[in-house]
C-alpha cells in the first residue's frame, strides 16, 4: 500500500509549478497539523480531571483573537497570490505557435481530429484518432475541447491537466509535453454507464517520430 | 394584559396553546405539535436513513475493494442491480451510479440534515431561549409529515424502472436532464420530485426558527446570551430559508426538462449545462455551511460543559459564525474551477475561499484556548465532541489544497475529494451528532444513556474512521478518480488496488461498530438510569426544567441574568452558574435585565 | 387561556417589534423573492446567453391583454388593503365586501392567464423542445418560427409560477372569507387579514417585476 | 396594532392611481423609438417604483418598525451576486 503524500512524476511544461504549489500546502497544513493536534492532546492530558481541581474562569482574550485572525489570513493571501500566477498562466495565457487539434467527447470515447499537411484544421486532410491522443514533444498543443452528449472532463494526470467538457461550448486546453512517452487520458466527470472506460491512451513524440506518425495517418 | 396582546397571541398562532390535559395517542405521538416529540420523530427517522446511506455505502466499497467480483450474498437484489452469473451476483455500472447518487443525497438531505437541524433545531432553541414552544408549532408539525413522503419518493426511486437516479448528489445536466443519457427517468423524476418536497419541510422548519428565535426569547436572554447551539441553528435557518428556494427552482426547471422536454439545460435545444451547476452549487455552498454549522454549535456547547470553563472568546465565535454563513453566498464557484467557468470568476471565487478559512480557523483556536487550563471530564459526548475538533481541522486544512485553483486542477474529482468531504461530513457533522445525541439524550428520553457501550462505540468508530477514510487522500494524490465503477480499467491505477480493499474492510468493521450505537440507544431509552434535571451541571436553560420536559417547557417563563457558559466562576461555590440564577444579593423576583 | 400565563413577563413582540404571525410571513416571503430569483435569474441568464431565443415585445406575446390583466391585479391589491383597513375599524362588512371584490378581481386574472396560454400554444408556442414552433401574433398558420425554445420554456414557468400563486392566494381568500363570515376578526384582532393581505401584494408586486421583464422588455 | 396609530388613513388610493398611470406609460414607452438599453433602463426604473409603492404602502413597511426594513430588504444583495457572476460567463 502505497501511503505517499509525493505526486506522481509530472511531465508537462506546468506540472513543476503545480506540483511546487502543492508540495508548499503540503508543507504548510502538514505543520499545522502536527502542531494544533499535538497541543490538542497535550491539553487533554494536562488539563484532565483532577479532584479538587477547579477551571480557570477565563473567557478570553482580544489580543490573541486578533493574532490568530491575522495569521491564517496572511498565509492564505499568500497562497491565493501564488496560485493565481499559474492558474493565469494555465487557463488564460494560450503560447502562441501552438499545435491545434479538435477534441470531442462522446459516450464513452475521446475523438482526436489532427490538422494534415497543410496545418490546418477544418480541411480536407483532416484525420482523427479513437480514444488516443499523439503529440510532439516540446510543442504547446492547443485542444479545442468539445462534447456531443453530456458533460465529460478531460484529464490526463502525469501532466496536471483537467477540464470539462461541455456540451454547445468550445473550451480551449493547451499543454505541452516535457518527455515522449505513453501517458493516461481518462475522463473524471461522471458521464454515465459506461464512464469507467472511457480512458484512452496519450503518444508523444519527438518532433521527427511525430511527423512520421502524422504521415502514415494522413496517407490513408 | 392590553388588546394588543391578546390579539398578538391569537395572531400569534400556535404561540403557545398548550392542552395541559392528556391528549388523544394520536395528538401526542403521531401528529403532536410539541417541538420535542417533532424532534424525537426527527431523530428515528433520520437516524433508519443514517442506516439506509451506511448500507449504500458498503456496497459501493464492496465493488471498490473487490471489482468484478461476485458479492456474497448479492444475489438477493434484482437482476437490475446485479448481473446474475454462475459463481454469484455481480454489481451493474448503473446499479453502481445508482448508488453513488444515493448515497450521497440520503446521508446529505436526510441523514446529516434532519439530524441537525430537525432534531436539534427543535429541540433546543425554544428550550434554550425559555420559549414554551415554537412560534408557529402546526407549521412545525408539517415540516416533519412533509419530509416523511419526501423519503419514502426517494427510497421507492429504487424499485422503478431503470432503477434511482444515476446522474450523482449534484446532477449535473445534461447527464440528468433526460433519461436519454442514463436510461433513467422515473427514478430521476422521483430523486427530483423528493427534493422539492423535502424542500418545503426545511422551508416550514427555518421559518419557525427564525421566527421563534427572533420573537419567543425570554426576558433577559439578549442576542449574546444565546446559547452557540441556538445560535448556529438560528444562522443556520437563515441559509436554509434562502437558500432552499434556489435549489427548489433549479430542479422543478430540470424536472420540466426531464418530463415535458424543455430546454434549460439541454443544450441540443440551446440550453446551459452551466445554468444548473450556478444555480446549484449558490444553493449547495450554503447547504454546505447548513451541515457543519449546527455541528460546530453543539460542540461549542459539549466542548465548555465537559471542560467545566468557559467558552473562549464567546463574541468572536458568534461572528465567526455569521462570518462563515455570509462568505458561505461567494464562494460556490469554487466547486466549478474545472467546469468551463470564465478563468477571472475562478480567481476571485479562489480568493473569497481562502478567506473562508479564516473565521474556520478562529473556531478551532477557540475550541483549543477552552481547553487550556481546563477540567476535562472524558464523558462519551466530550470524546465525540473532541473528536469533531481534530478530524474538522483534518478537513478544513485539506480544504485548503481545493482552494488553490491550479492544485484542484490535479485533484478535482478524484478521492481527495471524497476525502475531504467526509472528514467534514463525518468527521466533523457526524462526531458532533453522536456528541449532541449522548449530551442530550438524558433531556429528551429522562434516562442516561450507557456510558460503557457508548465509549467503546466512540473508540471503534474513531479507528476505523480514519482508518477509511484518511487512506482515500493517497488514492486522490495517486490521481484516482471519485464516482468510477472499476478504476482497474485504468493500468496506472492498478497498484491501488491493496489500499483500496483495506479501506473497504475497514468501511465494512466501521459499518459493523455502529451497531453498539444502535443498541446502547435502544437499550438506554428503556433501561437506562433515570436521568436527573441536570446530569452534566450545566447553565443553559433547558436544564433548569425536569427531563424529559413538560409539555409547554417552563412552569413559567424563566428570567436569564447572564451568558450561558459561566463555568467555575468564582461567583458560585459550584462549578456552574446557571443563567436563571440571579446574581449574589438579588432576590429572585426582581426584575430582568432590559433586553 | 395557560398562554397569557406562560407569556406573561415577556412581550411577544419582542426582537422584531411585530407579533409571531406577521414576522413569520415576512420570513416566508423572504424565501419567495429567492424562489423568484432563481426563476426570473435564469430567464435573464438565458436571454443574455441566447438572445436569438427570444422576440421583441408584442411579436409573440399580447402586450395588451396583460397590461389590462395587470392592471386588474393592481385593482384586486387596492381591495385586498382597503379590507384590512376596514377591519382595522372594525368594519366587519367591509371586509367581507372588499374580501370579496379580491376574490373576483384574482379569480378573472388567472382567468385570463388561460385564455392567454390558450391562444399562445395554438399559435405554437409551447415550452416543449421540439414542439416549439412560435409563429407570433396574428400571423397565417404557416411561418418561420420566432425565437427559440428556451423563450417558451422561461415565459411559461415564470408565469405558471405566478400563476399557481395567484391560485393559492384566492383559495387562502375563500378561507379568510369564511372565516370572516364567523366573525374571526376584529378591530383589535385581524392578524389573519394582514398576512393575508401581505402574501397578496407579494404576488401583485412580483408580477409587477414579470410584466416588465417578460412582457415589455 | 402598534402601527395603526401612525397611519390613520394612508393614501391607497392615490397609490392606485399612481400604479395605473405608471402601468399605462410603461406599456407605450416600452415601443418608443429609443436606444434598447434606455428602454430597458426605464422599464426596469419603473418597474422598481412601483414595487417599491406596493411594499412600503400596500405592505405597508412604511409603518414597520426599521429591523423589519433591515431583514425585508435582504435577500437583495444575493439577488445581485447570483445575477453579476453569471451573467459574467456570457
Amino acid at each position: 500500500m502505497n501511503w505517499s503524500w509525493m505526486l506522481p512524476e509530472g511531465f508537462s511544461t506546468v506540472s513543476g509549478d503545480i506540483d511546487f504549489i502543492y508540495y508548499v500546502i503540503l508543507w504548510i497544513t502538514g505543520v499545522i497539523f502536527v502542531g494544533t493536534e499535538a497541543l490538542l492532546i497535550y491539553f487533554l492530558v494536562r488539563y484532565r480531571h483532577v479532584e479538587g481541581r477547579k477551571a480557570a474562569f477565563h473567557h478570553g482574550s482580544t489580543r490573541v483573537e486578533v493574532v490568530w485572525t491575522m495569521i491564517p489570513l496572511f498565509i492564505v493571501i499568500g497562497l491565493g497570490i501564488m496560485s493565481k500566477g499559474v492558474w493565469d498562466r494555465v487557463k488564460r495565457e494560450v503560447p502562441p505557435g501552438g499545435l491545434g487539434y479538435i477534441v470531442t467527447a462522446r459516450q464513452f470515447e475521446w475523438n482526436t481530429t489532427y490538422p494534415g499537411p497543410d496545418g490546418a484544421l477544418g480541411t480536407a486532410d483532416d484525420f482523427s484518432t479513437l480514444n488516443a491522443l499523439h503529440a510532439p514533444v516540446g510543442r504547446p498543443i492547443v485542444l479545442t475541447l468539445r462534447a456531443e452528449d453530456v458533460l465529460h472532463s478531460f484529464f490526463i494526470p502525469e501532466f496536471r491537466i483537467k477540464q470539462d467538457a461541455v456540451p454547445g461550448r468550445d473550451i480551449t486546453v493547451w499543454f505541452e509535453a516535457t518527455q515522449p512517452g505513453e501517458y493516461t487520458l481518462g475522463c473524471a466527470e461522471l458521464c454515465g454507464i459506461g464512464h469507467t472506460t472511457m480512458n484512452g491512451a496519450v503518444t508523444i513524440y519527438t518532433a521527427a517520430d511525430y511527423q512520421a506518425w502524422a504521415a502514415t495517418q494522413s496517407a490513408q | 394584559m392590553s388588546t394588543t396582546e391578546k390579539e398578538i397571541l391569537h395572531a400569534g398562532g400556535g404561540g403557545g396553546h398548550h392542552e395541559h390535559h392528556e391528549l388523544p395517542f394520536l395528538r401526542k405521538y403521531i401528529f403532536s405539535t410539541d417541538h420535542k416529540t417533532i424532534a424525537k420523530q426527527f431523530m428515528f427517522v433520520s437516524l433508519f436513513f443514517l442506516v439506509v446511506g451506511g448500507a449504500l455505502a458498503s456496497l459501493m466499497r464492496w465493488q471498490l475493494g473487490f471489482p468484478g467480483q461476485p458479492m456474497p450474498g448479492g444475489g438477493i437484489l434484482p437482476d437490475a442491480m446485479m448481473a446474475p452469473t454462475p459463481d454469484g451476483a455481480i454489481m451493474l455500472p448503473e446499479f453502481y451510479n445508482s448508488l453513488v447518487t444515493m448515497h450521497g443525497t440520503i446521508m446529505i438531505f436526510f441523514a446529516i440534515m434532519p439530524l441537525l437541524v430537525g432534531v436539534f433545531g427543535n429541540l433546543l432553541i425554544p428550550l434554550q431561549i425559555g420559549a414554551e414552544d415554537m412560534a408557529f408549532p402546526r407549521l412545525n408539525m408539517a415540516s416533519f409529515w412533509l419530509a416523511v413522503p419526501a423519503g419514502i419518493l426517494m427510497l421507492a426511486s429504487f424499485g422503478v424502472e431503470g432503477g434511482a437516479a444515476g446522474a450523482g448528489w449534484t446532477s449535473y445536466a445534461p447527464l440528468s436532464s433526460s433519461g436519454e443519457w442514463t436510461g433513467v427517468y422515473l427514478g430521476q423524476q422521483l430523486w427530483l420530485a423528493s427534493l422539492a418536497v423535502l424542500g418545503f419541510s426545511s422551508l416550514a422548519g427555518a421559518v419557525n426558527y427564525i421566527s421563534t428565535v427572533i420573537n419567543m426569547r425570554a426576558p433577559g436572554m439578549t442576542w449574546f446570551r444565546i446559547p452557540l447551539a441556538t445560535w448556529a441553528l438560528f444562522i443556520t435557518a437563515i441559509l436554509i430559508l434562502l437558500a432552499m428556494p434556489i435549489l427548489a427552482g433549479a430542479l422543478i426547471m430540470l424536472l420540466f426538462d426531464q418530463t415535458i422536454g424543455t430546454a434549460f439545460f439541454r443544450p441540443q435545444y440551446g440550453g446551459e449545462p452551466l445554468l444548473w451547476q450556478h444555480l446549484f452549487w449558490f444553493f449547495g455552498h450554503p447547504e454546505v455551511y447548513i451541515l457543519i454549522l449546527p455541528a460546530m454549535g453543539i460542540t461549542s456547547e459539549v466542548l465548555s460543559n465537559r471542560a467545566r470553563k468557559p467558552i473562549f472568546g464567546y463574541h468572536s465565535m458568534v461572528l465567526a459564525i455569521i462570518g462563515i454563513a455570509f462568505l458561505g453566498w461567494i464562494v460556490w464557484g469554487h466547486h466549478m474551477f474545472m467546469s468551463g467557468m470564465n478563468p477571472l470568476l475562478g480567481t476571485s471565487f479562489m480568493i473569497s475561499t481562502m478567506a473562508i478559512a479564516v473565521p474556520s480557523a478562529i473556531k478551532v483556536f477557540n475550541w483549543l484556548a477552552t481547553l487550556w487550563k481546563a477540567d476535562i471530564h472524558f464523558d462519551s459526548p466530550m470524546l465525540h465532541a473532541l473528536s469533531f475538533v481534530s478530524m474538522f481541522i483534518i478537513g478544513g486544512l485539506s480544504g485548503i489544497f481545493m482552494a488553490s485553483t491550479p492544485v484542484d486542477m490535479y485533484i478535482h474529482d478524484t478521492y481527495f475529494i471524497v476525502a475531504h468531504i467526509h472528514y467534514v461530513l463525518f468527521g466533523g457533522s457526524l462526531f458532533a451528532i453522536f456528541a449532541g445525541i449522548t449530551f442530550w439524550f438524558p433531556k429528551m428520553f429522562g434516562r442516561m444513556m450507557n456510558e460503557p457501550l457508548n465509549k467503546v462505540h466512540w473508540a471503534l468508530t474513531f479507528v476505523f474512521y480514519n482508518l477509511v477514510f484518511f487512506p482515500m487522500h493517497n488514492l486522490g494524490v495517486q490521481g484516482m478518480m471519485r464516482r468510477i465503477y472499476d478504476f482497474t480499467q485504468y493500468d496506472y491505477l492498478q497498484p491501488l488496488q491493496p489500499m483500496n480493499r483495506f479501506i473497504t474492510i475497514s468501511a465494512f468493521l466501521l459499518v459493523a461498530s455502529q451497531s453498539l450505537f444502535v443498541i446502547s440507544f435502544f437499550w438506554s431509552i428503556f433501561k437506562g438510569r433515570k436521568a436527573t434535571d441536570n446530569p452534566w451541571d450545566s447553565n443553559t436553560l433547558e436544564w433548569t426544567v425536569p427531563s424529559p420536559p413538560p409539555h409547554g417547557n417552563f412552569a413559567e417563563i424563566p428570567v436569564v441574568y447572564r451568558g450561558p457558559y459561566e463555568y467555575s466562576s468564582p461567583e458560585s461555590d459550584r462549578d456552574f452558574l446557571p443563567q436563571t440564577e440571579p446574581p449574589r444579593g438579588m432576590p429572585a423576583s426582581a426584575p430582568a435585565p432590559a433586553t | 387561556m395557560t398562554t397569557l400565563a406562560a407569556t406573561a413577563g415577556r412581550s411577544p413582540m419582542a426582537g422584531m417589534k411585530v407579533y409571531n404571525l406577521k414576522l413569520g410571513m415576512w420570513v416566508f416571503l423572504l424565501s419567495e423573492v429567492m424562489f423568484f430569483t432563481g426563476l426570473i435569474g435564469s430567464y435573464i441568464i438565458l436571454r443574455f446567453a441566447h438572445p436569438d431565443h427570444f422576440a421583441e415585445p408584442g411579436v409573440v406575446l399580447n402586450v395588451p391583454l396583460t397590461a389590462f390583466n395587470t392592471f386588474v391585479l393592481i385593482c384586486s391589491s387596492v381591495t385586498m388593503v382597503k379590507a384590512f383597513a376596514a377591519i382595522e375599524q372594525g368594519d366587519q362588512k367591509g371586509l367581507k365586501r372588499w374580501l370579496l371584490a379580491t376574490i373576483i378581481l384574482g379569480t378573472f386574472f388567472v382567468g385570463v392567464q388561460v385564455v392567454e396560454y390558450t391562444v399562445l400554444s395554438h399559435e405554437g408556442f409551447v415550452p416543449m423542445a421540439d414542439a416549439y414552433h412560435a409563429i407570433g401574433r396574428g400571423n397565417p398558420e404557416t411561418g418561420p418560427a420566432i425565437g427559440g425554445p428556451l423563450y417558451g420554456a422561461t415565459f411559461y414557468t415564470m408565469t405558471g409560477f405566478h400563476g399557481t400563486h395567484v391560485t393559492i392566494g384566492v383559495l387562502c381568500l375563500w378561507f379568510t372569507l369564511w372565516r370572516a363570515t364567523k366573525g374571526a376578526y376584529t378591530a383589535n384582532s385581524y392578524g389573519g387579514v394582514e398576512i393575508m393581505g401581505l402574501y397578496w401584494h407579494f404576488v401583485d408586486l412580483v408580477w409587477i417585476i414579470l410584466f416588465t421583464i417578460v412582457y415589455l422588455i | 396594532m402598534e402601527t395603526t396609530a401612525e397611519h390613520k388613513d394612508p393614501p391607497y388610493f392615490l397609490v392606485w392611481g399612481v400604479l395605473f398611470v405608471l402601468t399605462v406609460f410603461e406599456v407605450f414607452y416600452a415601443f418608443a423609438p429609443i436606444a434598447k438599453v434606455w428602454v430597458a433602463v426605464g422599464l426596469i426604473a419603473m418597474a422598481i417604483w412601483k414595487a417599491l409603492l406596493v411594499a412600503l404602502y400596500y405592505m405597508h413597511l412604511r409603518w414597520e418598525p426599521k429591523r423589519l426594513w433591515v431583514m425585508a430588504a435582504s435577500p437583495i444583495p444575493l439577488i445581485f451576486i447570483l445575477l453579476v457572476v453569471v451573467l459574467k460567463e456570457f
